[in-house]
């Protein structure tokens, strides 16, 4: 079993969804829970068989779909997909459990499942064209959640979504397509295998057009600015359970596939466009902050700190160096976490008062105290406190950057300002002061329902604030030998500068040693 | 002077378009039916032209297929037409606009 | 010297023929003359040695699908003139010619760069309707097969659309009348 | 030891754990007795560990490993050496009297719990970032305490300004953070570790510029947290929260953070004596400026503060002239008096129904005799007076500013004690004589709970006899603070200015109770005094607060909404929307192609077979082209 644990991994939800067609309303949330759980327990076993000290892939498994082009199915985990993908198990289970809708729940969690598959599957794809199947079929699930349990806007919302990432995606295959191509030309064979695409070294030029033709299917997956429009959008249109799912993993979808794509198939490229994308970054982090500062709607603010937060991410990654890309992967995690926990509070008020304008609230903190501290943690989480999971990537990612940039870091440091400015003034609106608003005088606070989603994600964001060690160590095995792999392709003198050689390192394996 | 390749080219593009104009100012079905034959069979030309000059024969293999194509076309074309006549009387392609998207 | 003769004297009357197809609204003129067309091309083959391809052109196009067209054109009414809307002309013209020159161009220039290598090149020793078969029945053998099953299905399928309801004139019936008589027949064909 | 260690440390989270489970629910009294039990027994352990440090060792423990990635490793690491153990005292001693004391002032609070539990909590931060053995782990208290010191602002979080004033508190800390984290980066960019024993031991390879940007960098740290201009406004705006949590965490602990780390980071500070130059500067500027707003100021808490603020000054000027050890000295003796001083505020404000406006109240000292005494005793130290422990901290301050030849700041530090002086027993002598102000205003003052004196008393203790423990101090910090004696050689010199001193500051003294002992009115802002520029240029604080509302925080919010409502919206969006809406416009406008006419059909077929046609045939021969 251990063997096949991967695709087991993938086609359970699915399959259990499909059986979920027969399954009486009313036992839905129960199944959907059982189902979930035991989705969620084997991604731990997952985690339990992994070998932390291996830097390579492990579980890997391999069938040929399309021989003649060297399509296989080909899946396997390294230590900075194993937690995305733990963290997509648990999500779902959080978010079945904790589910307050009421409206056609049985087609609801069966979407949810379904989009369960498509997201691990998104991480333990090592093909090409397995990874992008995967990467589009995700987008179908969540417009059905958009579309059918949306607000007023949700068609709008949902149409730009699609046609947005979607967009992105074509191009991105387009660029698969040619490193097929390139790499038949450079072998004589057809392969879409990521870990074979590793081994090639292609010109600069090549590289440079490549890279920006996976950039941008990244990018607007991220979102990066300017192509972040879309998601405000669909999050203030999306039910809770979707703006959950889709802060917390389907945008990693986008960091994670930087990481796996385009840093050790472009290491070039990468250094080339770094300042540029840090920027860019740059960007995100102080104008979405601003941003968020002036909305006037909780779930906006939320929205738009996800994308600020994704900033640091990216610098992360584009740090090009142990520290700030083990920093990124991290963060991605944290983020997760959080803004998770954010939507999920978020949405607890809207289905107390239908609104999310932070005006109509003010006092909370007296009417719902167990809720204000539970926020209050995420927002200090969110702000980026030491000992809790955000601080850890976001110290990683900047120090890492560090290295590169002292002037941009600086800027980008502002994070932690602007982050702190409107994360508190949004607190201060809903929370603080007098309970004004007499339909507030008689809210309910957290049910049980609630904190069953909520109380474990605030462990698990202490938790990994004081002791990352068990997440970071396998993360930091596998970036190292991504970074290796990256000095050893490089060709120009600047790259092989700024990406450091960690091959005199003890107990470094390299990419090719470990497949 | 010998005639070359060239010249069955020219032949087989003058058919085509003669062919063609036939398909592009013809309203009526039948007629429609015989310009597209006339496209067919300048091909045809075409292609055993290029077989006897490059001497293979997979260009007559390739105008024999096309011959079946053709033939099958008109049975098939045919019957349709015969429908399409008992329902409404006409074969004008002008009144035939239940396509319009 | 006699080939180049043969040549435009054929070509002459294809082209003849064919123009009065296309441009005649007489639809016994056109179907008359296409079928002279048809048997002037055959002409072309048997110069160009594919002896097999002109008798088939003769046989099936000439006798099977001419015929078909005839006994088709009983259907309608032939007498009448073919009255056509003529809308431009002209741009029907030129689009023709622009076609025509980039099929030649297309065709041309691969040969011109003569860097075309027979597959399967024309046996001097043997006759063509012999190459051919050898051909036909190695090479092209599943195609051959696919092709005498669309023949046959195209057979069938003539049979049964022309043939449905031969005994009734639909012409007369109303509308509800005839989706009365088969519910699978066509339900939109009438365009509403 | 290392038992004591943990226990020293960790009692305090486990009291604000104990606390926050009951946060939810009414006040009981035995959460603020197991917390004050709990820091009781941090202090305990904090005596043991100061006997085992006095014997000449130190303890140095690793709990677990926190971050490592790279060649990065940041370990909870713990170090009790002869630095930190001083710091672990004086917190310990002020956090345990101020719990004490939070019993009978939070008495009537509904939050009493919750009091207890962001008290605690901070208490266990400041240990954090005085014990870690690195810089990452200072870090986390650093930030730890700030998040504390949020929470404790904005108590009473249904009040406007509470919230306004914990977020500003937050805000600009975090600006100051920012910097001390571009200087933690530095460090370990240029030494690859954030031990402090690595770091100092290697800091004199790096070259001197770096160093110097190290040393900014982490005093920019600093000066969020002790609120050093230009970060300072936050300080008085944060007494807007409990007046416990201003005696702890905004008089005697937190804001000293900034001074410790100076002091701690001696070895990088050494090194770079410019940068010094400058923190001594800039801490005279403060102590003066600070000072010459406490001058004028009618709120009691905002007077306190403000002289806190001066007296961070003098320790900064201390630090920055490299003499650490009189900065923690001044720094230990400072937490007694200014505690004190701040609890006996609080008792005042109790008996006064939360007025704050000392010439409102007046004549108190017959009703609040031990609050009196307190509260005056603590000012007589503030002032200096022989023989309290101001008189052997700050002095000693002048000297060094004397010895060091600085003369500029010497001269500014003399004006400040005087001033100093004058505010404080303008204070003392507003609040507790003259004539019963108060009675205009319907007030009937009570004296605080028994308990309440009796847990001030060891603060009034220590702020007293302080002083004392200076040779056994300097004996103990000299192990690991560079040990320089600072005397002037000349005898005369120094009986003169020791003299000279104390008579300037009981004149000062003296001068504010002439002036204010007889207060007997209520000042409506009608004086001369009360319309000239400088009184209303102090009044405003330099019109800094209103300066930055304006340039800093309503264009942010200006700029904010332009970022969303004209650029997101209106360009980022609206272009996307744009492009999308010409291609549906496009699709609209071309539907007329698909009329379902299929001669217009077939003629568009051949448009398409021509167009298909030419690009092959242009393909083919720019193909031909390129590879010929």
């Amino acid at each position: 079993m251990i063997d096949h644990i991967l695709t087991l991994l993938i086609f359970f939800p699915a399959l259990a969804a499909m059986l979920g067609f027969v399954v009486t309303k009313d036992s839905m949330r129960a199944y959907g829970i059982a189902v979930a759980g035991i989705e969620f327990l084997l991604s731990l076993w997952l985690w339990y068989a992994y070998d932390p000290m291996v830097s390579g892939m492990q579980f890997m498994e391999s069938a040929p779909l399309i021989p003649a082009f060297g399509v296989n199915y080909l899946l396997g985990v390294d230590g900075i997909s194993l937690f995305i993908i733990i963290l997509s198990t648990f999500f779902t289970l959080i978010g079945i459990a904790s589910l307050t809708e009421k409206r056609r729940i049985k087609d609801l969690i069966i979407t949810l499942l379904f989009l369960e598959m498509t997201m691990v599957g998104v991480f333990a794809a090592l093909d090409a064209i397995v990874f992008y199947v995967f990467w589009e079929l995700s987008l179908v699930p969540m417009l059905y959640i958009i579309g059918a349990w949306g607000g007023p806007l949700r068609i709008y919302a949902s149409v730009k979504f699609f046609l947005y990432t979607f967009t992105g995606s074509l191009v991105m295959l387009v660029g698969m397509l040619f490193m097929a191509y390139f790499y038949y030309q450079a072998t004589g064979q057809w392969s879409f295998s990521i870990l074979e695409w590793y081994r090639l070294i292609l010109p600069e030029n090549f590289q440079l057009w490549l890279f920006v033709a996976f950039f941008l299917g990244f990018a607007i997956k991220v979102p990066m600015f300017p192509f972040h429009t879309w998601l405000p959008y669909a999050h203030g249109q999306a039910p809770t359970i979707g703006s959950v799912i889709l802060a917390a993993i389907l945008l990693k979808m986008g960091t994670y596939a930087f990481v796996r794509f385009s840093l050790p198939l472009f290491p070039d490229a990468s250094v080339y466009f770094m300042m540029p994308i840090a920027i860019i970054s740059i960007i995100m982090i102080v104008y979405t902050a601003m941003v968020a500062y002036a909305q006037e709607d909780i779930k906006q603010v939320v929205a738009y700190s996800s994308i600020s937060h994704m900033g640091v991410i990216i610098l992360g990654t584009f740090a090009l160096n142990v520290e700030g890309v083990s920093g990124s992967v991290f963060l991605m995690l944290a983020h997760g976490v959080v803004s998770g926990a954010l939507f999920l509070l978020v949405g607890v008020i809207y289905d107390r008062r239908h609104t999310k304008l932070m005006s109509e609230f003010g006092g909370l903190a007296s009417v719902m105290p167990r809720y204000a501290a539970i926020f209050g943690i995420m927002m200090m989480a969110s702000v980026g406190l030491p000992l809790t999971i955000n601080f850890v990537g976001e110290f990683l990612s900047l120090l890492g950057f560090y290295k590169q940039s002292h002037m941009l870091t600086l800027t980008a440091g502002t994070a932690i300002i602007v982050g702190a400015i409107y994360m508190l003034s949004a607190y201060k609106k809903a929370f603080f002061g007098n309970v004004t608003n007499e339909e507030n005088k008689n809210l309910k606070d957290l049910n049980k329902t609630e904190l069953v989603g909520l109380i474990p994600l605030t462990i698990v964001a202490i938790w990994l604030g004081v002791y990352p060690k068990p997440v970071l160590e396998p993360i930091n095995n596998s970036v190292e030998s991504v970074i290796q792999l990256m000095h050893d392709k490089a060709q120009s003198e600047e790259a092989k500068l700024r990406i450091p050689d960690l091959s005199g390192k003890n107990g470094t394996n390299t990419m090719q040693e470990a497949n | 002077m010998a005639i070359t390749l060239t010249h069955y080219l020219v032949l087989a593009s003058v058919l085509f378009v003669i062919g063609l104009i036939g398909v592009m100012r013809r309203k009526n079905l039948l007629m429609l039916f015989f310009a597209t034959e006339i496209l067919l069979n300048a091909t045809n030309i075409a292609f055993a032209a290029i077989s006897h000059y490059i001497g293979d024969l997979s260009g007559q293999m390739f105008a024999f297929f096309i011959i079946a194509i053709a033939a099958s076309e008109v049975a098939i074309g045919l019957g349709l037409l015969i429908v399409w006549y008992k329902r409404t009387g006409k074969i004008d392609l002008d009144q035939m606009n239940s396509m319009r998207g | 010297m006699f080939e180049a003769i043969a040549f435009y004297l054929f070509a002459a009357l294809t082209i003849v023929m064919f123009t009065i197809t296309v441009m005649t609204s007489q639809a016994l003129y056109a179907i008359t003359a296409m079928a002279a067309g048809m048997i002037f091309i055959s002409a072309f083959f048997f110069i160009l040695g594919a002896d097999f391809l002109g008798a088939i052109q003769i046989i099936v196009y000439t006798g099977a699908v001419m015929a078909l067209y005839a006994f088709g054109m009983m259907f309608f009414d032939t007498t009448r003139n073919v009255v056509e809307k003529r809308t431009n002309p002209r741009i029907v013209f030129v689009l023709g010619v622009l076609a025509a020159v980039m099929v030649v161009a297309i065709f041309v220039a691969p040969i011109v760069s003569n860097n075309i290598q027979a597959l399967y090149p024309i046996q001097e020793n043997v006759g063509n309707s012999q190459a051919v078969g050898m051909v036909l029945f190695t090479k092209y053998l599943v195609p051959f097969e696919l092709a005498a099953v669309m023949l046959l299905v195209a057979m069938i399928g003539g049979i049964v659309l022309a043939g449905k309801k031969m005994d009734k004139s639909l012409t007369l019936m109303k509308e509800e009348e005839i989706d009365g008589l088969d519910e699978g027949f066509e339900p939109e064909a009438g365009g509403h | 030891m290392e038992l004591y260690l943990y226990i020293a440390l960790f009692a305090p989270l486990v009291g604000s754990l104990y606390s926050a489970l009951f946060s939810g629910s009414p006040k009981s009294q035995q959460v603020g007795i197991v917390a004050s039990g709990l820091l009781f027994t941090s202090f305990l352990s904090s005596a043991i560990l100061l006997t085992y440090v006095m014997s000449g060792h130190t303890v140095h423990v690793e709990m677990m490993t926190w971050m490592a990635t790279g060649d990065l490793y940041i370990p909870f690491g713990f170090v009790v050496d002869q630095v930190s153990v001083v710091m672990m005292m004086v917190v310990t001693i002020v956090s345990t009297v101020v719990h004490v004391y939070s019993i009978g002032y939070m008495d009537h609070d509904k939050g009493f719990n919750r009091f207890f539990a962001w008290l605690s909590a901070f208490v266990f931060s400041m240990m954090v970032l005085v014990m870690s053995d690195n810089f990452a782990g200072l870090f986390i208290g650093w930030e730890g305490v700030g998040l504390c010191s949020w929470g404790l602002i904005g108590f009473w979080y249904h009040k406007e300004s509470a919230t306004w004033a914990a977020n500003e508190a937050f805000i600009m800390n975090r600006i100051a953070d920012l910097g001390m984290l571009i200087g933690i980066f530095l460090i370990y960019w240029n030494v690859g570790s954030l031990q402090y024993d690595v770091v100092f031991a290697e800091i004199g390879n790096l070259q001197p510029v770096i160093i110097t940007w190290i040393g900014i960098f982490l005093f920019i740290g600093a000066m969020g947290k002790s609120a050093q201009f230009p970060l300072h406004t936050w300080l008085a705006d944060a007494m807007e929260g409990p007046t416990p949590v201003s005696a702890l965490i905004h008089a005697a602990t937190m804001v000293t953070a900034g001074v410790y780390l100076v002091v701690r980071s001696n070895a990088i500070y050494d090194l770079i004596p410019n940068v010094g130059i400058f923190i001594a500067s800039l801490g005279a500027f403060v102590a003066l400026f600070a000072a010459s707003m406490a001058l004028v100021n009618r709120d009691m808490k905002r007077i306190i503060a403000y002289s806190t603020l001066s007296q961070l000054g003098y320790m900064f000027v201390a630090a920055g002239l490299g003499a650490y050890w009189v900065a923690l000295f001044h720094l230990m003796a400072h937490a007694f008096f200014k505690a004190l001083l701040f609890l006996g505020a609080g008792n005042v404000m109790h008996a006064m129904h939360d007025e704050l406006d000392p010439f409102k109240m007046g004549g108190l000292r017959k009703v609040m005799k031990g609050t009196f005494v307190m509260m005056t005793l603590a000012s007589v130290a503030l002032a200096g007076i022989y023989p309290f422990a101001g008189f052997f901290s700050k002095d000693l301050i002048l000297e060094v500013g004397f010895v060091e030849h600085h003369y500029v700041i010497y001269t500014v530090l003399l004006l400040t004690a005087g001033l100093t002086a004058f505010y404080s027993f303008r204070l003392v002598a507003l609040i507790f004589h003259g004539e019963e102000r108060y009675k205009l205003f319907g007030i009937h003052p009570h004296e605080a709970y028994k308990f309440m004196l009796v847990a001030m008393s060891p603060l009034l203790v220590l702020a007293i006899i302080a002083g004392s423990f200076k040779m056994t101090y300097f004996q103990l910090v000299m192990n690991l603070l560079p040990a320089t004696q600072y005397h002037v050689h000349d005898q005369t010199t120094y009986w003169i200015m020791t003299i000279g001193t104390q008579l300037f500051v009981i004149a000062a003294i003296l001068f504010a109770y002439k002036k204010y002992a007889n207060w007997s009115n209520v000042p409506d802002g009608s004086s001369a005094m009360e319309r000239s520029f400088f009184y209303k240029l102090l009044w405003n604080q330099y019109y800094i607060p209103k300066m930055y509302e304006e340039i800093f925080a309503k264009p942010y919010a200006e700029l904010s909404r332009i970022a969303w409502k004209q650029i997101d919206l209106k360009i980022v969006d609206a272009t996307v929307d744009a492009i999308a809406n010409g291609i549906y416009k496009t699709g609209e406008n071309t539907r007329d192609i698909q009329n379902g006419n299929l001669s217009t059909m077939l003629r568009w077929m051949v448009v398409g077979l021509v167009v298909l046609s030419i690009l092959a045939v242009a393909f083919t021969v720019g193909y031909n082209a390129v590879g010929a």
